[in-house]
Order: structure tokens, then C-alpha cells, then sequence
């Protein structure tokens, strides 16, 4: 019997838990080198703080879009960093593109990647090239869009949407920081991977790995 | 560093439970705790002006709640933004049914957070506007100074909009004077030596022995040049100069000027770079009203100054004027 | 140490320059130019009330001159004793006919100085008094209270003092309420890091990096000891503690208390104190009235704080809560 | 021809400032051990004022008191350190010593000394023992009083008052300062001289080659 989209959802949520919580140091490290150095701990804190807000959910009635909604709200609520408003944005335009949806099929993950990168573009007013977790969700989001025209199968739009956040990620090594704290060392910045990309690149493949 | 301090994680609520203690108009409030407010209740049909942002800058954000300035204040951790939460519960205890002004330094955090908050208030029924503190000219060109960041510059427009929303003005015109006088202000800060936030292991920057830079952010954001020491008033010169070269649209012969202290440098100092500024302006024709010279935005134990320059028209020289009370700047009439 | 300054032999002069040009209630006098004076002349009728003191010390001691405060201060150079000649104008200038007290801190420099102002002046008709802040715990047991230094506490003595001497009291009256004030104020520091007078090639003392010293005085006198770095509150428990031990005779139930910064050590690091001292006060069933934190008696950038304790009676606890203004410290009706 | 008194006190006062002059630095350093290192400067700034307030005087119609009177003036216009009000009360109650003198017999140095010596006790509230110029001016006048009551020469008078002098001078290294800047470094001060007592010891010589 195949598992609900609420509960696919939910143990994603709890698989990204896992992938932060086994990245933290990494992920504070990188930031300690262009940041202020917390980026593990806030990540670490926001995702415990959705589980724990989805633990209170009854799954078995909960929409798609509640379970994103629930989400969005434990991570704001939990997170003072930058993250916190990124990423509670990106989860509260996820919901809204969910809503009325049952399944989680490739173009409701489409479309939730869609929505997701774009609220934590406006509310970031960032753009690709700025060195951060945007370089990760934007050519993502990209790829899902790219797969689905192209009528790949699951397992090629996961792949797809996977190398793009990690090549993404990447990429920011090559960058200049112009948006975030990472800003204030601008060319120092050089070199360095931005932590947001990082911990982004390590949602997606949660993503890919559950749904 | 050493600090007089307990955990760093208490930082920040042991220092607001303090200085609420300390100063019974004020109060601490909202589910976060992290938002203090007058401790009277707003007047209903008084436009609320509310500020926020990141610890570690006493007096502001929080020192400045009080009659004839803000109404509330969000605070977060120690250099980061305060969280939407906290955001949110500032603007609702500011809210007196005409609208409420959102008046904070330009950080992405700052307004990540301030955005979302009004968003979401949007649905609540109060009405929010925004104005940006961005007076520190080291931060960005002339071309482009919607980017440059807030400093100490902005009690300027605490002063004006807090005294227009007690005269009973609606929320577009206590918008408008808090932009007239962002507009209006220009500031640049010397460093010469690094602050510590709390639970870190090291400075926010480092500087040589004798070495100061010149245009560097509150919280260690790179300046615009980094050299040796040199005498304050050459310090001051350059610093004057800078801010003239700025001058805004419609700046007359009057200025009130701040000469505000990073944290550990003294009123001595101060006094010295003012007495200097003041020459050197005079000389230039312009005419200093209300002198301020003191700690009035810190970065905790930073050492250096910054020199703020609010160009006052009539209007806004009336407002300075008015009555104001809160626990670090009392205008009397 | 890094400083914003011209040349050091221009330290004091120029600071003074910027105090009076910052602040037109406040003028520079006397031929030594090293008194700071109310703007306004004295009231005939009005007892004065002088203090001075050596620079270093903003906003001590020519920044308490004001309504309801000082009339005059004679100014030293840093960490130095005003001269006789500086002393002797400043009674004159604080003269209104009725006597001059002498309010200032337990220091040789300053009592030699000061005591031969007054017998100079004598032979001219001016009758003066003298009280000596000695609040400092630190400095000398109980029992020889005489020989303790003056530091922070001295203002409650101005506050108290300079209200009475505003309703037109003798200069017995004035001479009792300040003494009385002084009686029943008790100070501790501890100090974190030192300053550096200016000109000289080494700060006022060393400390090692984590190392604190409890007790010592505001020009780096030797304190009770020197240890490592301890938690805020077990800082403030044993300053509230040995504050406490020392309570005067006729101590009652309510204490004002002043935290106060010794230069570097920022706003946020005082409310933390602040909180503590206050619980510890409120367990011990004492109850705090009009307490007062910030920068009121500074070593230039010294880092540390001082905890005063002022154990009014109803007579003090009014005159604290008269009317004052000066540039530093405003007391509204 | 004799010299009259007031000359005699001028040139003393002469001999004084280049006495200083020549142990200025000297002064200042043993200043720097235990107290601010500025004493062979302040005691250099007040002996140039002495000098120069003395020059505006007519010594041949002035008395030896208004020469100490004038003397006392000019150093306490000219220093702001201790040793302004400690010397200026020294040379005012020296001058009401002298007050009716025309001679400066040994009778008359004796009463000079003592009213100086006193006027700096009065001044400063110090004892003998406290580590100040004190431990030089007491014994130094005592010695005076000594030497006139019994009967001796002049040459002898003067060698007893400079030796008494420079014995005070050289006890203060075994004493705790407990008076002035000194008496913040407590037992640090044991072992080195009091600034203050050795330039006193130079004055007590330049007194003894010029009265
Ligand atoms: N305006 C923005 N738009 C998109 N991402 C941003 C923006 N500002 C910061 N970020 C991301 O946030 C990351 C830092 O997050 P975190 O360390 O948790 O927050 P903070 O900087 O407040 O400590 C950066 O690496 C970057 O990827
Ligand atoms: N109370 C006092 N009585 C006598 N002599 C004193 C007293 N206080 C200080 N002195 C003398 O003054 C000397 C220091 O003089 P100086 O360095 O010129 O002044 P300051 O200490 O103000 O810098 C000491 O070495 C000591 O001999
Ligand atoms: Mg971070
Ligand atoms: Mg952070
Ligand atoms: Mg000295
Ligand atoms: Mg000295």
C-alpha cells in the first residue's frame, strides 16, 4: 500500500533532520569561515523544530499543503537567522502550490521546488550569482521544470534536480558574496563554498531520497 | 576579551531583563521576549513607530522606546535580526488603530524578518509602512545609497517621527518625516579596535597595534581604508569632509551633528573630535544645532567613533526640539 | 593604547573646549581656563556648591555642573589634581554670598589644593566648607573610613547637595546633607582592563589575559584581589556582599544604587550586573529607588564597573528625586 | 661689600633651578618607578617660575620675606602637581618667618627651615617615615636647630643640615610609601627613593652653597 503524501512529506522533513544533523559542524565550519559561523546550529534547530511541529499533526487527515504550512511555521518560529524568513517563506509558498493537491506527483514536486526557491527569492531579494542557498534551489527548481517537460521518469528527475543543486553549490566557491553576512568579507569570500548552498544541496538530496 | 557576562547563550535576556529593571517606563514583552515597549499602553489613534534589530548596540534599539521616539522595539540575538515572531508582536503592541511605522537599519536580515512580519499582519488589519535607516556613506556610493547600511544616524529619525506621531499625524506623514529625515542624515565611523559577540572565540576584526580603518560597519564591515593612527583632528577632518561631499539634495547651513562613541572610546574623545568638527564646519559656514555627543549606537566594548550629520530643515529642527523622554536621551522643552 | 587625540599636552584643553562648545549651559573660566562654570551666573543668595578633580574621569567631574548640581569645577590634568589657582577660581565663580561647599574626592593632590584655595580665599571673605567623598570600600577598613578614596558615589553628595542649595539653604544645611550623603554611599569596582594616560608609553597597570582585580580604583590603586574571570552574577554577589558588610549606621530598607561603567565596559554588560544586584537586593528584603546605570565616573577606557550604594533616608531620597539637569544627567519632576 | 639677604635668597633660589635642572631626568625616573614620572619636570617648571618671578622683583628695595612670598607665587601659579601646594605653603610660611628679618643670620636659616618644613607637614598631612620630601625637610631642620643651639660655625651648620638632609634622602628606599601617587604601590615602593626627598636633599646643598 502506498504511503499518503502528507506522510511522504513528513518523512522527508525527518530525513532532512538527519542530513543536517550529520552535516552540522561541516556546515557551521563553513560558515565560521565567511559568516558569522552558526549556520549548522540554526539549520539544526529550524528542522528539529519542524519534526517536532509535525509530531503534533495527525497525519492521517492532514492535506499536503497543512504538513508544509505546519512546517513553515515551526521552522520560523524556531529560527532567528537569516534562514528563518528564507526559509519559512520558501515552505509557506510551498504550501500555498500544494494546496488542493492530494498527490505528490512529479509536477506537484515541480512545482513545490518552483514555489519554494521563488519565495526565498523574493523574500531574499537575491539572484543567482550572489552566493547563496538560491544558487542551489533556483537551478534545482530549473532542472525539476526541465525533467518533467521532458517527460523524464522519477528516478532521471530526482538525478537531474540532484546534480543541479549540487553543481550549484558548487559553484559558489567561484563567487563573490553580495547578499548576507558573507557580504562583509566580500573578495575574501572567494574560495569558500557558502554554507546555505551547502546545507540546500544536502536538502535536496533528502528530497531525492524520500519522495 | 573579557566580559562581565554569565553564559553567553543568556546574553542577550539577562541584559534586556536588566535593563528593564533599571527603567520602569519600559517593559519586556510578547511570547519571544524579545520586544520591549512603553510600559503604558499605546494611545489609541497614535500612529506606533517601532525600530528593531540585533543586540549589542545599547542604547539602541531598545533605549530609544519611550515618549516622543519609538513605541516598541524587536530585539535579536547579539548582530543578528530579530525574529519575525518578535517582529510581529513589537508592531501589534505599537499599533493604536492608525497604522504603524516600521523604522530600522538596512540588514537583509532586518528586513527578511520585518517584511515577513508585516506580511502577515496584512491579514490582521494593521497597516504597516517602512523606512530604512542607510545613512553610513562608507558603505556605498552616492549612486547607490538604497544599499548602504544603518547606523547611528537613525535616533535622527526616531526623534522626528516619534515627535510627528505624538501630535496626532496620520501614518503617511510620520512615514514621510522619518524618510525626509533619513534622507536627510549621513554618518561614517572610525574603528580602531574590535568588539567580541558573546559565546565567540575571537574579535570581530583585527587590527594592527597602531592601526584604525576608516569607514568600517557596526559590526566589523569592511571600510574604506586601514592605515595608522593619525591625530583626531585629522581624523575628524577627513571624516567631516566625507559627509560634506555627501550632502543631500536640499541640505541647508544648518546641521545637527552626533558624535557617537563605538563603546569603549571616552567622552574625552569625543569631546576632542567634536571640538574640531564643529571648527571645521563653522569655517565651511554651517550652523550646529543640537549637539550630541555620547554613546548613542555601540558595538559593546568596540573601540572608535562616528560622526553623524542630520542636515535639518524647519521642520525637522522643530521636531529635534520637541519634548522626548526615554532612558539614555530626555529633551526637554 | 589607541586614542583620538592631537598632541597629548593638548588632551585636557581641547576636551574641555568640545565639553563647553557641546553644551552652552556649561562655560570655560578663570585665567587658568580650567574651570567649568554654569553658563549662567550664580543666584545671589545661593550657596554654592564647587567640586573638582583631576581629567580622565568624564562624565566626573565637570560634566555633573548644572541646575539642581554642581556651580563650578576646577579640572586637573589627567589623573592629576586641579591647581590651587583653578581651585580658588572656582569657588569664586561659585560665590553667591552665602559660602561655598567644597564637595569632592578623598585624594591628597585634591585636598592640598583645595584646602589651600580655601585659606587663601578666607583672607578675601568668602567662607567655604569642605566634605570629602570617601565611598570607595575597597580602599580601607570600616574603621578608618577617613582614609578611603572617593569614586563613583560622589554624586549622590552632588545630587543631594545641589537640590538643597537650590531652595536657598545656609551653607551649614548644604554641608550637612552632603556629608550626611557621603556617609551613607558605599562603592566597590573591579576592574578588566586598564587605561592609559595620555602621553605616557604604558597603561595605568597590567592585568593578564583573563585576569580581573576586584577593589581596585579608578586610577588602577590596588584592589582586595586579582583572580581569574568570574560569571557576572558571582561578580555582582560578592560586590552587593562586601557593599552590604559596610552598611552604614542608620541604614535603612532603601537603597538607590548606580552601576556604573569605568570607561570600555558597554551598556549591556552593566543591565546583566544590574539584574543580578537587584534580585540579590530584593532577596535581602532592600528595596531600590531611582537606580541609575551607565557612564557616570569613567577611567578614560578602562575596562570594569563600579556598584555604589546610596542607603537613603526620606530627606535624601527626596532631594534625589528634585529636579536636575546637566549634561549628563537629567532628574525631571 | 656683603650682599644684602634678599640677594642672597635670589641667587639660592638660582643655584635652586640649575640644581634641579641637572637631576631633572634623574628625578623623573626615580618618579616613574613608584609614582607618574613627571617629578624632575614639575619640580624644573615651578624653579624656571620662582626664577622668572623673582627677576620681575627689585632686590634692592625688596625684604627677604617678600622675596619668598613672591617665590611662593610663582611656584604655585606654575605647578599642578602636589609638590605645588606642599612647596608654595613651605615658601609662604618660610616668608612669615623671615617677616621683619633683614639678616640672614643662622638663627634666621633655622627658623626658615623650620617654617618651611612645617608648612609642608601642615600642607600634607605627612609624617617622618611616610616615604615623602618630609623625611628630608624634618631631619634637615632639626639639625639646623641642633647646630644653632650649640653655638656651632656656620660652615658646621650647614654640613650638619645637608647631612641630615641627604641621610633622610637615602632612608626613604627602606620605607612603604603610605602619602601621594606613591602610596598606591604600597610594599612595590620599598627599595626605591622618594623622588620627592631626593630633589628636597638638592635643594637643602643648593641652600648650603649659596647661604
Ligand atoms: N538575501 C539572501 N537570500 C538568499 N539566501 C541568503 C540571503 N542572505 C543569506 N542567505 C543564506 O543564508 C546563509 C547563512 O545562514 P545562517 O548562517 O543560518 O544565517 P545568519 O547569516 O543570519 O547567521 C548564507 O550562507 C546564504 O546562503
Ligand atoms: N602628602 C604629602 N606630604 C609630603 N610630601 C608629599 C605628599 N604627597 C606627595 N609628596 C611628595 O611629592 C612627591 C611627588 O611629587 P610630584 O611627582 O611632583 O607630584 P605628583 O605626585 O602629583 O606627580 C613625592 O615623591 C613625595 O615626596
Ligand atoms: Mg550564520
Ligand atoms: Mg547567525
Ligand atoms: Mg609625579
Ligand atoms: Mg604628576
Amino acid at each position: 500500500m502506498s504511503e499518503s503524501a502528507a506522510r511522504a512529506l513528513a518523512r522527508m522533513f525527518g530525513r532532512m533532520a538527519e542530513a543536517i544533523e550529520a552535516e552540522k559542524d561541516h556546515l557551521s565550519e563553513l560558515d565560521g569561515a565567511i559568516g558569522d559561523g552558526d549556520h549548522g546550529i540554526t539549520m539544526s534547530l529550524g528542522f528539529k523544530a519542524v519534526n517536532k511541529a509535525l509530531a503534533a499533526l495527525d497525519l492521517d487527515t492532514a492535506s499536503p499543503s497543512e504538513v508544509m504550512q505546519t512546517a513553515a511555521t515551526g521552522f520560523l518560529d524556531a529560527v532567528g537567522a537569516s534562514t528563518g524568513p528564507l526559509y519559512a517563506t520558501g515552505l509557506r509558498r510551498a504550501a500555498q502550490a500544494l494546496a488542493g493537491r492530494k498527490e505528490l506527483d512529479l509536477a506537484a514536486c515541480r512545482d513545490m521546488l518552483a514555489a519554494f526557491s521563488e519565495g526565498i527569492r523574493d523574500r531574499g531579494k537575491a539572484q543567482r550569482g550572489d552566493k547563496t542557498m538560491l544558487d542551489v534551489w533556483l537551478p534545482a527548481a530549473e532542472a525539476a521544470a526541465t525533467a518533467v517537460a521532458d517527460g523524464r521518469s522519477k528516478q532521471d528527475f530526482w538525478k537531474a534536480v540532484t546534480i543541479a543543486a549540487d553543481n550549484g553549490a558548487a559553484a559558489t566557491a567561484t563567487m563573490v558574496a553580495t547578499k548576507g553576512r558573507a557580504a562583509r568579507v566580500r573578495e575574501r569570500s572567494l574560495g569558500h563554498l557558502d554554507p546555505g548552498a551547502a546545507s540546500a544541496a544536502a536538502l535536496v538530496r533528502a528530497m531525492a531520497e524520500t519522495l | 576579551m573579557k566580559k562581565l557576562m554569565n553564559k553567553p547563550s543568556g546574553f542577550v535576556d539577562e541584559m534586556l531583563d536588566g535593563l528593564v529593571a533599571a527603567n520602569p517606563s519600559l517593559a519586556l514583552g510578547g511570547d519571544t521576549g524579545r520586544v520591549v515597549h512603553r510600559a503604558k499602553p499605546i494611545r489609541s489613534g497614535k500612529v506606533g513607530v517601532v525600530s528593531g534589530g540585533g543586540s549589542g548596540h545599547l542604547p539602541l534599539f531598545t533605549g530609544y522606546v519611550g515618549e516622543g521616539l519609538l513605541d516598541s522595539c524587536s530585539i535579536g540575538n547579539v548582530f543578528e535580526g530579530p525574529t519575525v515572531g518578535s517582529c510581529m508582536e513589537a508592531i501589534k503592541l505599537a499599533d493604536g488603530g492608525k497604522g504603524v511605522l516600521r523604522l530600522y537599519g538596512n540588514y537583509g536580515g532586518d528586513r527578511m524578518n520585518f517584511d515577513m512580519a508585516g506580511e502577515m499582519l496584512e491579514d490582521e488589519g494593521i497597516r504597516t509602512t517602512t523606512v530604512l535607516g542607510n545613512d553610513d556613506v562608507a558603505s556605498a556610493g552616492p549612486a547607490e545609497r538604497q544599499k548602504r547600511r544603518g547606523v547611528a544616524g537613525i535616533i535622527y529619525a526616531y526623534k522626528t517621527a516619534g515627535a510627528l506621531a505624538e501630535t496626532g499625524a496620520d501614518l503617511d506623514a510620520v512615514t514621510a518625516i522619518a524618510q525626509k529625515t533619513v534622507d536627510r542624515t549621513r554618518t561614517i565611523g572610525v574603528a580602531l579596535a574590535p568588539c567580541q559577540v558573546p559565546g565567540s572565540d575571537k574579535p570581530s576584526f583585527t587590527l594592527g597595534e597602531n592601526e584604525i580603518e576608516m569607514g568600517m560597519g557596526i559590526h566589523g564591515e569592511p571600510g574604506i581604508w586601514r592605515d595608522t593612527l593619525r591625530e583626531a583632528d585629522a581624523i575628524a577632518d577627513e571624516m567631516i569632509e566625507r559627509l560634506l561631499a555627501d550632502k543631500p539634495e536640499g541640505a541647508g547651513k544648518r546641521v545637527s551633528i552626533l558624535v557617537n562613541s563605538l563603546g569603549a572610546t571616552p567622552l574625552e574623545e569625543l569631546f576632542i573630535l567634536y571640538r574640531r568638527a564643529r571648527a571645521t564646519l563653522e569655517a565651511a559656514g554651517i550652523e550646529i544645532v543640537r549637539p550630541l555627543v555620547g554613546h548613542y549606537a555601540t558595538s559593546m566594548e568596540m573601540a572608535g567613533a562616528s560622526i553623524s550629520l542630520c542636515f535639518v530643515d524647519d521642520e525637522i529642527e522643530a521636531l529635534l526640539a520637541a519634548p522626548a523622554h526615554c532612558p539614555f536621551w530626555t529633551v526637554t522643552a
